[in-house]
């Protein structure tokens, strides 16, 4: 059961299979709230590259042999903000750790890929990672910002 | 998404792009550039005006197909980008790399 | 946490406020799944149905007076079938207990209301109700049936 | 769900429903009924040809109309109704207590 008391606060959450058929129902989960809590449809759009990005990540890498599942949680962060809880039991990675890609290349040399983490640090406003027993957990925290 | 061939102009083959590029669509493009390629095209303008969103997938695809058409001695011109897909676009580096034009007529007056 | 062990079975997962902004997201919940367990459209929409009525009233009647939450977990059943848990930490109801509507009525002696667990009777294929701590738990289970 | 008056043929309204009449929607049919009867109407012919998901909450609706309906002498009949929706009607015993027809033709030549 993911909690226990009985007068919770707002805590919403989503596990599901690690498939790319499941996606639209995990951005749904994030936009529908995020739509409720009255960010902007030009943020919305920022949070959905965000959730694509990292769940896609999951679903392509974290379980590279067996069938694999994600869990989202959602809270209320700071002034009307989300925060993001995304966990997985699939190989440990750490999201933070990934270099940036180098954007002055030229076309011939830009390596294709490389660019979903670089995104997802861009149109968050703060990222956290860190390991819980055999799982990831990826905290993403949305500012309003336009609101 | 959907891609939909508009008209050819010269030497180029225009295209308009609309909905959303993403994890789940990005081939789409892959395959339809692969199939206008092969047909022979080599210089293309991408009418972004009614793309509404672009995930890496959806650059990853736009990459492959410049330097494939770049290693033809083509072109690949992206106009009318939506602003939060130009956004994309920017912080990527992809306008550094890739034509991007205001509207359609400043690709097609290339 | 929903689960602990790491080779876990299909087993998913929402829970959300109980309130009917957030009936799309349940129902999607449930369909997308139905879908993907190759249902047919004419026993997704009888699915819809009894999904609609049992979340409604946990809606309507579950928290007479505070904010309430609602989830539910999917598993798969016998034959590629779907098992359905709904629970709520509202008042005590059993709604097996509830008698049917008299069909007989004229049209003037027809109470308005009284349908919803009728229809999910009609259009479920076994339904069980437990209280577990505070907790109401009602188990649907959906076969496919026109599969 | 969308209400779109159709015509008048005699003394009654023409109506259709289409898309979903459910728990967020069934209140739109309840205050549509509300203005038409008001204004004077009385007799009422629903074309649900397009009326694809009904619940509890759009079997209320039509119940609460064909009550407030009848306590006028007026008619309210519905006419069209798909596979599923018909289901829901029969099984809830309402095809015993509001007149449905097979076609808009049959309702209307009433
Ligand atoms: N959840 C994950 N688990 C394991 N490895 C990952 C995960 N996410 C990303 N990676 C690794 O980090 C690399 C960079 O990811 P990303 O920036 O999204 O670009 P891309 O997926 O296009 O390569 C990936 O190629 C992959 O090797
Ligand atoms: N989750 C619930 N908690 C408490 N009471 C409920 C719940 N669901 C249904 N009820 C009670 O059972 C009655 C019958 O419900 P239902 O058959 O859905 O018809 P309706 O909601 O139209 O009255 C309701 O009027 C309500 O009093």
């Amino acid at each position: 059961m993911p909690s226990t008391n009985s007068e919770q606060i707002a805590n919403d959450y989503l596990e599901l299979a690690a498939t790319l058929k499941n996606l639209p129902l995990f951005m749904a989960f994030v936009t529908d709230r995020a739509r409720q809590s009255g960010f902007s449809s030009k943020r919305i759009a920022e949070v959905e590259l965000v959730i694509e990005e990292a769940l896609v990540n999951i679903i392509d890498y974290a379980y590279p042999d067996r069938e694999g599942w994600l869990r989202l949680n959602l809270k209320t962060g700071a002034e009307g903000g989300l925060k993001l809880e995304i966990k997985d039991r699939g190989v440990a990675f750490n999201p933070l750790e990934i270099e940036d890609p180098d954007l002055r290349a030229e076309l011939m040399e830009r390596p294709v890929g490389g660019l979903g983490v670089f995104l997802i640090k861009k149109f968050s406003d703060n990222l956290f990672w860190k390991q819980q027993g055999d799982e990831n957990c990826l905290t993403i925290i949305f500012k309003k910002r336009h609101a | 998404m959907e891609i939909k061939e508009l008209k050819s102009e010269g030497e180029a083959l225009v295209a308009t792009l609309s909905g959303r590029m993403d994890a789940m669509t990005g081939g789409e493009f892959t395959d339809q550039m692969g199939i206008w390629i092969e047909a022979g095209l080599e210089n293309f303008i991408i009418d972004c005006s009614k793309l509404d969103y672009i995930s890496s997938a959806g650059l990853r695809a736009i990459l492959m197909a410049a330097k494939r058409i770049k290693s033809l001695n083509g072109s690949l011109q992206l106009a009318a980008l939506q602003e939060s897909v130009n956004n994309v676009f920017s912080i990527s580096g992809f306008d550094k790399i890739i034509p991007i034009k205001e509207t359609l007529e400043d690709a097609l007056n290339q």
